[in-house]
């Protein structure tokens, strides 16, 4: 082991000892808010210098086995032995420059976009605390230690969502998104105790080491295993049936938006699977229940996307949508592909929430300038910013054309590898080509979304007001910093994984084979020929130019009325904009049946109607009734209790000795 | 020596139980029930448990009693008045079930020790004088540790929620107005 | 090796407290036969492993806590009673009477 | 020395506990090595040295003589009439020249609270307080000046409060 | 008997011998400081008349208080009325008997008049009993030594010394916690609770002051309302409970009771010292860890000079005691327990956490127990005794009940 990678406790222990202080200084001293940024800036970058000199030794090392560094013993239980591990390999190692990359970034970001905030502190110790857990969760050497990270995030997304919990809104949505995981955690938990109960351990070396003895291919335990697994990942990670959180979460502040909505923590699910793929290899249907799950998301949240109006809602169903891939990839079993899309994918998306974050800190500087009370995140009150803002509305193109797959940009050659990936296992499963098709439709609809976003907010006649046009400007250079850093990102990643037929193409996947070679065991090979290939890069480009130009050819900013004066949609519009009515159906099919059993059938008709008839006073009427017989035994003094009970513990020892 | 030693710890401890039953006054009890637990740590030194000696005075003589005592004196019981024993019916009655018990309880003792006290069975793991040599190498706390905190986790951990418990349920109990 | 002697002095005290259970009406001294009683066991376990291994004495490390949170809860009962009843006497004590 | 009070404000906010509790061993430990006031009292007295009674202390008292060594007093009745403690006993009785003298003249020390009207109100300047305290008895009945006694005194007598001098200087 | 035995029994007769000797001439020396040192701070000379310099006047008082008439209280409970003083006394003579209190002497073999031939084994160790449960064994009868103040409270019939004893119990519970807790540090840092171990790692690393010294500083306050010690001596508060529970007694069982505070006085300062100021070592020096295997003229002086050493460093501490008490003012009884449960208890639980963590980050860095592991513990320490010391001096937390809320009804 390099010795540098003995130090990876502390990538961990500095966001801590970050959310420690801040947490410290936001209870007795909130107003320090220089030292506030300092603190939690400085510990998340001390953190990703770490993680680049971890990188670097792990690099050098060209291991085959992940690396685990044992700190101590945490749950030392007869057979179950938990240790408190980080294990840091070639996939880890992918997460941890993300997490700490992307998560300095955001928080750079932050110290401009939360400057004016009264829980400024308060704001940091929580972002330091998920960076804390998320770190916790990607490096985690066994499963309870991930799932300590898995609920840490959980919690930190909660209390972030919630951040403004005076206003009732935000606080609703941040339960919404603690219970909708709750359900996918109980699948995890479920899925771990499975994995104890056949393994007998629950780091990770020793489950993929044990799980192909433990295991019969496609059996019906590991496929549970798997499914409980993905569910687990549906909830963190926003996925049919459990997405309807991630929209909600945007109550939170916007930077949160991007580092724990977008760029991490809901990708954890997508981790997850890379971790486990050996898992998912062994279970092929569970595979391809996560890429039909993935492809029908990707589609479903794509639709949703086209007609919102609320600019931070368009980017969370894209988000959803874009996480569809991501599983789509991982379920295809190209573990690669997807760990590819979910790094670009936190370029991108992450620039376009800071991107919308400024606009929206802009438009929020103009209404409370003049304080009128508009809605800041309405694109209807939008429009022709880019005059205002020249360099945010230039790095949000770039993330636009990257997201919708222009050839050239990170997000094409990634969303591309998906899709082939997907048609390459066509020739296993018709299935698959399927999925392929609802991937290249939600391609197309992503473009068209997205340019829909960057027309409506930048271009045209401007809505905001005019009063409030003097008051929009462009953000400081520590919220604009970032945004340009992001967009080199969102430009040039996509050279980690080019296409086979490029020069230099693969390094992503050649980087992850020591992880992801043990679940390929399993799978049969997938090849496409290089014409095939090049057709599909071909059709990408081709979807890619035909959603913006649909955009640019069908939607008119100049028609746009702003929010307060806009008429009501109607029919699919209307379908669209409030979301298929998901939350409706879902508290129709499901929350108004369970509080109706629960209240009538079983609160009233079973339990009190039966069990409490019956059963309880039932049998309490049958006591009373022994007991008005037996009553003249009950004194109701202990002595003669104890009297009875001693007479009992002889005759009971008499028996005993007379053997 | 250690038999005499021995016997002479059991005795008191015997003979102060007997007292501690016996008297009238419950601080007199209390007080003879110190006895027989000082005893007891005597025994419990004698057979190679310093460690459960030293806790049994710190935790029974030095917390518990004390807090009977408290509350006996909080309560001004100390000299009751009237006896608080049974009448004669109770006391047969109680002195017969006692004996009943302590008789066989010893026939259930030789029972199991194979017919008589001094026979030492070879069923068992330790040969003797063993412990004594594990306490001397790892120290009184060390050898208690190791099955403690490894063995007995959960019972340990548990324990710990009991004692939650208790404290909040004392509070409760003990606070008019919470 | 004083197994067998420490066993039987454990069964006697063990009597004396059943017995002292049996005799007094006063709770608190009731309680403290209890403790007697626990105290006996003690011995049992600790007598017992000298040759069984530290796992007796462990044992008996659980008993002192059990009846610490027992003395705790316990007295605040008492206390809770006298404060009702001013009496300690179990036979003015008997609310589980149907 | 007049009595000067100095009023401490009673700390409202941010009580240093362990700068004050510091700050007081420092103080303690400074008298540590300070001068020590003690009087070695059989060896030193008050009378002499370092050490000085006021003058204007009221100790036992004591009855002034004229040059024939009768005691000034004149039996007037005035001192008995205005001691709050009702401790002199005085019969007065009168010479062949019509002077009045007291015939029995007794001060029950016991009872005396050492106000000094009596020497205030005196027209003779005849009973004095002393400035004296070594007035140790073996027995009760000595605490019971008779006249003899009281003429016998030869300790200093005690200085009345001056207005002109409030501070006895 | 064997020359082993002989050797062994002669030894340990010498040592008790020494230390009941010991005691009660400290104690009497004790006594006198106090009062000089009392007489001294309030700018007195303080008995200074019988003997030299005063120094026999305790003798005095001592023959004063066994000539006295001996008052029993009616309706008291005369048994144990007799029987606390006397358990006061002995639970704090016992409590000595684990310390050592000097470098260990050689072993011997010598034939001696009328013993014959006697032997002792191994080196001396210069305590009375090496027990193996250590400071446990103080802590165990220090808890007991409550019985003789709550007894005799109870036993006089009077409430102000019931008062005095209820105190009594409930203070010494509540500090005892604290007190246990504080060091089950020293317990971490030398993994064993014997205090010979204790001394000895001691010698190996640093003393424990500076690498647990938030722990010395709650032992330290504990130890004060464990010796019933003024600003703690509720129990006797005078102003309130006329000397609470020995307000009935008399003559020299009166006089049990400040003999057994000062001998706790004294074995509370010895116990201080050698769990945090290394007992009898000399500090920055090694001669007098090197045992010597006979006997000659050096291993004695070195003896000596380490029992010297150790008398000195318990000397201060019971200085320290002495400074203290005639410094502060007493406590409310609501801000000790305050102080107890809310301040000490919390605290030593946390400082047990970072402790531990403290000692298993250098056990996996695998630093050797000496002077350095010492110090990388003295600079965790530096900090937390920072905040601690602030937090106690800004946020009021002794002032107990700030805001006294008005009485109902």
């Amino acid at each position: 082991m390099p010795p540098v990678i003995e130090w990876v406790w502390l990538v961990v222990a500095l966001p801590l000892a970050g959310f420690a202080a801040n947490g410290l200084l936001s209870l007795v001293q909130p107003s320090a808010k220089r030292a506030v940024s300092a603190i939690g800036v400085g510990t998340v970058a001390a953190a990703f210098v770490v993680t680049l000199a971890i990188v670097r030794g792990l690099a050098g090392a060209h291991a085959s086995d992940p690396f685990v560094v044992t700190l101590w013993q945490w749950i030392p239980l007869g057979d179950l032995r938990v240790a408190v591990a980080f294990q840091v390999d070639q996939l880890s190692a992918v997460m941890l420059l993300v997490v700490t990359g992307v998560g300095l970034l955001i928080h750079v970001f932050s110290v401009g976009y939360m400057r004016a905030d009264d829980g400024y502190a308060r704001y940091f110790a929580y972002l330091n605390l998920f960076v804390f857990f998320m770190l916790v969760l990607v490096l985690g050497a066994n499963f309870p230690i991930l799932f300590v990270g898995w609920e840490g995030v959980g919690l930190c997304s909660y209390l972030l969502i919630g951040f403004w919990f005076d206003v009732k809104a935000n606080a609703d949505a941040g339960k919404k998104a603690f219970l909708m995981n709750r359900i996918g955690d109980a699948g995890f938990l479920i899925a771990m105790f499975f994995i104890f109960q056949a393994t007998g351990s629950l780091a990770f070396d020793e489950v993929f080491a044990r799980a192909p003895r433990v295991f019969a291919i496609g059996g019906p335990t590991i496929t549970a295993i798997a499914l409980f697994l993905f569910l687990g990942c549906t909830g963190k990670s926003a996925q049919i049936p459990l997405y309807t959180w991630l929209p909600d979460a945007m109550a939170g502040p916007t930077p949160v938006s991007a580092l724990i909505h977008a760029a991490t923590m809901v990708t954890a699910g997508v981790y997850l699977i890379a971790r486990t793929n050996v898992l998912f290899a062994m279970a092929p249907i569970a595979g391809a229940v996560v890429a039909t799950v993935g492809a029908v998301t990707a589609l479903w949240a794509a639709t949703i996307a086209l007609k919102q109006w609320d600019i931070k809602k368009v980017l969370a169903y894209s988000t959803v949508s874009q996480l569809g891939y991501m599983f789509l990839g991982v379920g295809v079993g190209a573990i690669a592909s997807g760990m590819f899309h979910l790094v670009t994918h936190a370029f991108f998306k992450a620039l376009l929430f800071l991107g919308a974050g400024s606009v929206i800190h802009a438009l929020h500087h103009a209404y409370h300038a003049t304080h009128r009370h508009e809605d800041a995140q309405d694109m209807r009150n939008m429009g022709g910013l880019r005059r205002w803002m020249p360099w945010t509305a230039s790095v949000m193109w770039l993330a636009t054309l990257a997201i919708a797959g222009v050839p050239g940009f990170s997000g094409f050659f990634s969303k591309d590898e998906v899709l082939a990936m997907t048609f390459a296992k066509g020739h296993e499963h018709v299935l698959f080509y399927g999925l392929w098709a609802v991937g290249a439709v939600a391609a197309l609809l992503t473009a068209f979304y997205m340019t829909r976003l960057m027309l409506y907010t930048f271009h045209g006649p401007n809505r905001t007001g005019a009063a409030e046009q003097g008051h929009v400007h462009e953000a400081p250079w520590v919220m604009t910093g970032p945004l340009v850093i992001l967009a080199a990102l969102s430009v040039v990643g996509g050279v980690l994984n080019l296409p086979e037929v490029l020069p230099q193409s693969g390094w992503l996947h050649h980087w992850l084979e020591p992880v992801t070679a043990a679940g390929d065991f399993f799978r049969p090979d997938t090849h496409l020929s290089h014409g095939t290939e090049w057709a599909l890069l071909g059709l990408a480009t081709v979807i890619a130019g035909l959603g913006i130009a649909a955009a640019w050819r069908f939607l008119t900013p100049a028609d746009l009325k702003p929010a307060a004066e806009a008429p009501a949609e109607t029919g699919l519009q209307k379908l669209l904009l409030r979301k298929w009515y998901v939350d409706e159906i879902y508290d129709t099919l499901i929350v108004r049946p369970l509080v109706w059993l629960s209240d009538v059938v079983l609160w009233r008709r079973v339990d009190a109607g039966a069990i409490d008839s019956v059963g309880v006073n039932g049998s309490a009427r049958v006591a009373r009734g022994l007991g008005v017989i037996g009553s003249w035994l009950q004194t109701g003094h202990v002595g003669t209790y104890v009297f009875f009970f001693v007479v009992g513990a002889l005759l009971l020892l008499r028996a005993a000795t007379r053997f | 020596m250690r038999e005499v030693v021995f016997w002479g710890f059991s005795g008191v401890a015997l003979a102060a139980a007997l007292l501690c039953v016996t008297r009238r006054s419950a601080v007199a009890s209390a007080l003879w029930l110190v006895l027989t637990l000082f005893s007891l740590a005597g025994l419990f030194v004698l057979l190679d448990a310093q460690f459960i000696a030293a806790i049994q005075v710190l935790v029974y003589a030095g917390a518990i009693m004390v807090l009977f005592l408290f509350v006996i004196m909080l309560l001004n019981l100390g000299r009751a008045g009237p006896s608080d024993m049974r009448g004669w019916l109770g006391r047969g009655v109680a002195a017969l079930l006692g004996v009943g018990l302590a008789v066989e309880l010893w026939v259930l003792v030789r029972i199991v020790r194979g017919g008589g006290f001094a026979a030492e069975t070879a069923a068992y793991p330790l040969p003797p004088g063993e412990l004594a040599r594990v306490q001397q190498a790892e120290g009184a706390v060390g050898m208690l540790a190791e099955p403690l905190f490894r063995q007995y986790l959960v019972p340990f951990e548990i324990t710990s929620v009991l004692l939650l418990a208790a404290i909040v349920g004392a509070v409760v109990l003990a606070k008019r107005k919470i | 090796m004083l197994l067998g002697p420490a066993l039987g002095v454990s069964a006697l005290l063990f009597a004396i407290g059943v017995g002292g259970v049996l005799l007094r009406r006063n709770a608190i001294v009731i309680f403290m036969c209890v403790e007697l009683m626990l105290n006996a066991v003690n011995l049992t376990f600790v007598a017992l492993a000298q040759q069984i291994g530290p796992q007796g004495q462990v044992i008996v490390f659980f008993v002192m806590a059990v009846a610490a949170a027992e003395a705790a809860v316990g007295l605040a009962i008492i206390l809770a009673v006298y404060r009702h009843k001013e009496s300690v006497n179990l036979q003015d004590v008997n609310l589980l009477r149907g | 020395m007049a009595i000067r009070v100095k009023v401490m404000r009673r700390p409202e906010r941010e009580v240093s506990y362990l700068r004050a509790t510091l700050k007081g061993m420092a103080v303690t430990f400074s008298h540590l090595l300070q001068p020590k006031v003690t009087m070695q009292y059989p060896e030193e007295t008050a009378q002499e040295g370092f050490w000085h009674l006021s003058s204007r202390w009221r100790g036992t008292h004591r009855m002034l003589t004229d040059e024939q060594g009768r005691a000034k007093c004149v039996a007037c009745g005035l001192c008995p009439q205005i001691c709050p403690a009702n401790c002199i006993k005085l019969v007065p009785g009168e010479d062949e020249d019509g002077h009045r003298y007291p015939l029995i003249y007794e001060i029950d020390e016991f009872r005396c609270v050492f106000c000094g009207y009596c020497q205030e109100v005196c027209p003779e300047e005849a009973i004095h307080v002393g400035v004296h305290y070594e007035n140790a008895e073996y027995q009760r009945e000595r605490f019971v000046y008779d006249l003899e006694r009281l003429c016998a005194q030869t300790h200093p007598v005690s200085t009345l409060w001056d207005p002109s001098d409030p501070r006895g200087e | 008997m064997t020359p082993e035995l002989k050797g062994l029994l002669l030894v340990s007769a010498i040592k008790v011998l020494l230390v009941f000797v010991a005691l009660l001439v400290g104690v009497l020396v004790v006594i006198w400081v106090e009062r000089r040192g009392a007489g001294f701070m309030q700018d007195r000379l303080g008995p200074n008349r019988v003997g030299p310099l005063g120094l026999l006047q305790n003798v005095a008082d001592g023959l004063k208080n066994l000539v006295k008439e001996e008052v029993v209280p009616a309706r008291a409970d005369r048994v144990i009325f007799y029987l606390a003083p006397l358990m006061s006394f002995v639970t704090a003579l016992i409590l000595f008997a684990v310390i050592p209190f000097g470098a260990p002497l050689p072993p011997f073999d010598v034939t001696l008049p009328l013993l014959g031939r006697v032997v002792h084994e191994g080196p001396i160790p210069l305590m009375v009993a090496d027990l193996p449960v250590g400071f446990l064994f103080i802590i165990a009868i220090s808890s007991v030594a409550v019985y003789g103040i709550t007894l005799a409270g109870w036993a006089s019939n009077s409430k102000y010394s019931l008062l005095g004893g209820l105190r009594a119990s409930a203070q010494m519970i509540s500090y005892e916690l604290a007190l246990g807790s504080s060091l089950i540090v020293v317990l971490l840092l030398a993994g064993n609770v014997m205090l010979s171990e204790i001394v000895a790692a001691q010698q190996r690393m640093v003393w424990f002051v500076f690498a647990a010294t938030l722990a010395y500083l709650m032992l330290h306050i504990a130890a004060f309302a464990e010796t019933n010690r003024l600003p703690f001596d509720l129990p006797e508060a005078e102003a309130e409970l006329v000397a609470g529970y020995h307000a009935e007694y008399s003559a020299m069982k009166y006089a049990m009771f400040p003999l057994s505070e000062y001998v706790a006085l004294i074995t509370m300062s010895a116990f201080i010292t050698t769990l945090f100021f290394g007992g009898w070592d000399i500090p920055f020096t090694a001669w007098d860890e090197q045992a010597a295997a006979t006997w000659s003229l050096g291993a004695v002086l070195r003896t000596s000079m380490t029992a010297l050493v150790f008398l000195g460093k318990t000397f201060f501490f019971v200085w320290v005691f002495v400074w203290v008490r005639w410094t502060l003012p007493r406590f409310r009884y609501d801000q000790l327990m305050f102080l107890g449960w809310k301040v000490l208890l919390p605290t030593a639980l946390a400082y047990i956490v970072v402790m531990a963590t403290a000692v298993l980050v250098l056990e996996r860095w695998g630093i050797a127990q000496d002077w350095k592991y010492g110090l990388i513990l003295f600079l965790v320490n530096v900090p937390l005794v920072a905040a601690v010391v602030f937090g106690l001096d800004r946020r009021r937390v002794l002032a107990g009940t700030q805001r006294r809320v008005p009485m109902e009804g």
